[in-house]
């Protein structure tokens, strides 16, 4: 197995993400890789984000240079950054913000993903090795959001399986993946198991088995990842 | 005699704060819509054994380094924190709170932040619990009863009140009425209705009537006492206008 | 027993409840005398109005003379009425309404009466003779306000009592009556049972009782009730 | 592309509305807060068996006389209320809905009004069933479960949702934000929230960034229909200006 093998960047695995969005659909947007995918919409198409901490229809994180002009502890999404103010956003405490969550009303949740086993059950909130996690929003959008999309890299930093027969961390939500994008592949949840959709360009159904510890069912229309 | 809520110092609005007392923080990842004044009046007041109830335990080093809750922990006047988000995203830089809690010295309840925020706002609206669809089958299912409705199953979840919120908004009018600036909002309103008293610090008191009736977010019955931030704090924000519109993000 | 004996006008009623009334305290009035009570508040008293509809801090009813003027669909009172303006007032929805009533922050709620019995149960909701009523709001008040005070003339319009051994209609809450002041009568509800405290000027206890089917307990301090 | 939800017609918004839908309409004592276009365009529209959710079943007569949501009953479209004060406040003008019903042509689910808002909010906020201390010793215990907390007894609720909500507002943007005006607030935003489809009957409609974000009352994504009054209505209203706000009263 060649390690150094090369894979997609966190850009690339949000810019595949991005793809699964549309035209209206409202998107809450984890910490990390997830937060990337609002940079990768395509033109012309009107997503509204979701954040936690109350907030509708506010636009992309502000870029570095634009910070001292735009900055405002006062507009941040859920991971504290900063984001540009939009015509048409909204605001609204934090019941009413988990009352949009828990009643279907987020159309795709994109989250980080620590483990993910073959019946589709989601791990990501208990740190690896610190014995500690934060819960946070995380469970109340797997377990209610229409649409549960994982983002991560497909192994840990040791080379470890996330995608697992069973989940050695305690879960954030049962069944509730619908796919995971990774730095290798793209694969969808089923009742059947997991089915490897799509992989990265140069590498194989076989090469992807190999760093997943969960049996994939290789799709028939198995084809590279295309990210635009 | 015309109602007036103001107090003229955090000091004496936190004054008689009482040991073992269940405190609301309005808190959620950065510094936007947290009490840092109250907090460090608190802090200087030294009520022991409290119950904190806030998204974070203070320090998660999420975003900028500053003085939050803390504070609370470093000082020794923390016995329970509920929270969803109690712990420093980074292993190296272990906050104050996350110690004492691996410790023992502090017991930790976490609760998923919407379960958390629902559970503040049946507290304030009269309700005693509630069946929410988020938990089953995970570790936060565990002592907790679980039913179906419709075929699906929900875990009961009491709700949550306070002796103390010490909450964060824009302006207030002389009454309590409130009003807040963006995401500051967060936790702060259901807060503001769930405690038996409500302290509010913000950026500008007005007289009654000079906030829009239709606009007002907390009602004044909610809120007991009032005090106005006269310090500067250095973060980022754009408070001379109203939040400007970029076209085009 | 003199039927025709001067009783006390649903204006000094309502004078009698204000007098509860303290500055700084939330009140809810219920349609018909109740609502009449705002009229005599005395001055310099800060008294906070709620109302069902999800309003706080407005002003009195508006006068006929001022109709055209103030009169405003989207600034009534419960009972559809319309109210002045005032400065501080706010507004909220219905569940934030009665969240505020669950809560136990109305100080007083002064509703109309069909029935008491002796234990303090109201009953005031269903329509005598018509076989239906409105439970409305009264419910939630008279569970939950702080202090329920009961307005009402002492006896039907065929002199029937109000203050009764047994409720004969359906309960809007048990044991929730902490005073009613009828026209003839101020009478209070204990474990002991309820109290006759004050009388009509004119009125004796005997007389009083004799209108009354509960067995009253008369107060030692017994005296007129004074409006002023 | 831009979110844009205006429909140029009451008729247009309403015309899908199914038969045996579960309709909440915005209402409360009066006129203010009840879509009155939106009921004449469903009476127009014709759809059958519905269930009607709202404070009254119409034509109650504690007010001026107008036609709400009678017109409903008067075409027969209704096979269900919801309600916390379905009757006339006078025997001797019983409104077609206090007939139908006492005729056992129309059911009737009498709610307390608290319950009833609490329900219509918990339908909107995901919430199954919650527990109320409104009720236990009364009529409305029956067919419930009665629950102790803290010693005193609650009875459990179930959450309550509809398949349209016809709603009142003062002012949309295009994307649907909501704000309101006054005491026609009332039933009007927890509906919005509790329906899958929510049309909104309005004043004014406004481009995206002219209702101040931080007054936005019921946000974009519960409201999926817009639709702007242009006919007079002969009812009091001071819409040229903010409330005037008079002093002593």
């Amino acid at each position: 197995m060649d390690l150094t093998k090369e894979r997609l960047s966190r850009e690339a695995i949000a810019m595949r993400i991005a793809r699964e969005f549309f035209d209206g659909a409202v998107v809450n947007l984890g910490i990390g890789i997830p937060t990337l995918c609002s940079s990768f919409v395509p033109e012309g198409m009107d997503v509204t984000y979701h954040t936690e901490n109350g907030a509708m229809g506010f636009g992309r994180v502000v870029t570095d240079e634009d910070k001292a002009q735009w900055a405002d502890i006062d507009l941040t999404n859920a991971g504290g950054q900063y984001v540009y103010p939009k015509p048409g956003m909204c605001f609204f405490n934090h019941a009413d913000s988990f009352a949009i969550i828990r009643s279907g009303r987020i159309d795709i949740s994109v989250l980080g993903v620590l483990e993910v086993n073959e019946k589709g059950d989601l791990a990501n909130w208990m740190f690896p090795g610190r014995g500690v996690g934060n819960i946070g929003g995380g469970m109340d959008l797997a377990f209610c959001a229409k649409r549960i999309i994982g983002a991560t890299e497909h192994t840990t930093k040791d080379n470890k399986a996330k995608i697992v027969k069973q989940c050695s961390i305690p879960l954030t939500a049962p069944h509730c993946m619908d796919m995971i994008v990774t730095d290798i592949a793209v694969i969808k949840f089923t009742a059947k198991g997991p089915i490897l959709k799509e992989v990265a360009p140069g590498w194989t159904a076989a090469e992807v088995q190999e760093l997943t510890e969960a049996k994939l069912i290789i799709a028939e229309d198995l084809k590279d990842i295309e990210l635009l | 005699m015309a109602i007036n809520k103001v107090f003229n110092s955090f000091k004496e609005a936190v004054g008689d704060v009482k040991d073992g007392s269940t405190v609301f923080i309005g808190n959620f990842a950065g510094p936007g819509g947290t009490p840092f004044f109250l907090i460090k009046a608190l802090r200087e007041q030294g009520a022991k054994n409290l119950t904190l109830v806030a998204n974070t335990a203070g320090g998660i080093g999420l975003t900028l380094d500053y003085d939050d809750h803390r504070i609370l922990f470093q000082n020794h006047q923390v016995k329970k924190m509920i929270a969803s988000f109690p712990f420093s995203t980074s292993a190296k830089r272990p906050s104050e709170a996350e110690k004492q809690i691996l410790a023992g010295e502090v017991e930790l309840e976490m609760v998923p932040q919407g379960t958390m925020a629902e559970r503040i706002r049946a507290g304030g609206a009269g309700i005693a619990a509630f069946y929410t669809p988020v938990g089953p089958g995970t570790v936060f299912e565990d002592g907790k009863e679980r039913r179906y409705f419709n075929g699906r199953p929900y875990l009961m979840e009491l709700g949550l009140r306070a002796d103390i919120a010490l909450v964060r908004a824009w302006k207030a009018d002389t009454m309590g009425n409130l009003i807040f600036r963006g995401t500051q909002r967060q936790f702060n309103p259901i807060m503001a209705m769930g405690a038996d008293l409500t302290i509010a610090e913000v950026d500008e008191i007005v007289q009654p009537g000079e906030i829009n009736p239709n606009c007002v977010v907390v009602p004044s019955i909610f809120v007991k006492r009032i005090v106005k931030v006269t310090e500067k704090t250095d973060f980022p924000r754009h408070l001379e206008t109203d939040f400007q519109v970029k076209e085009e993000v």
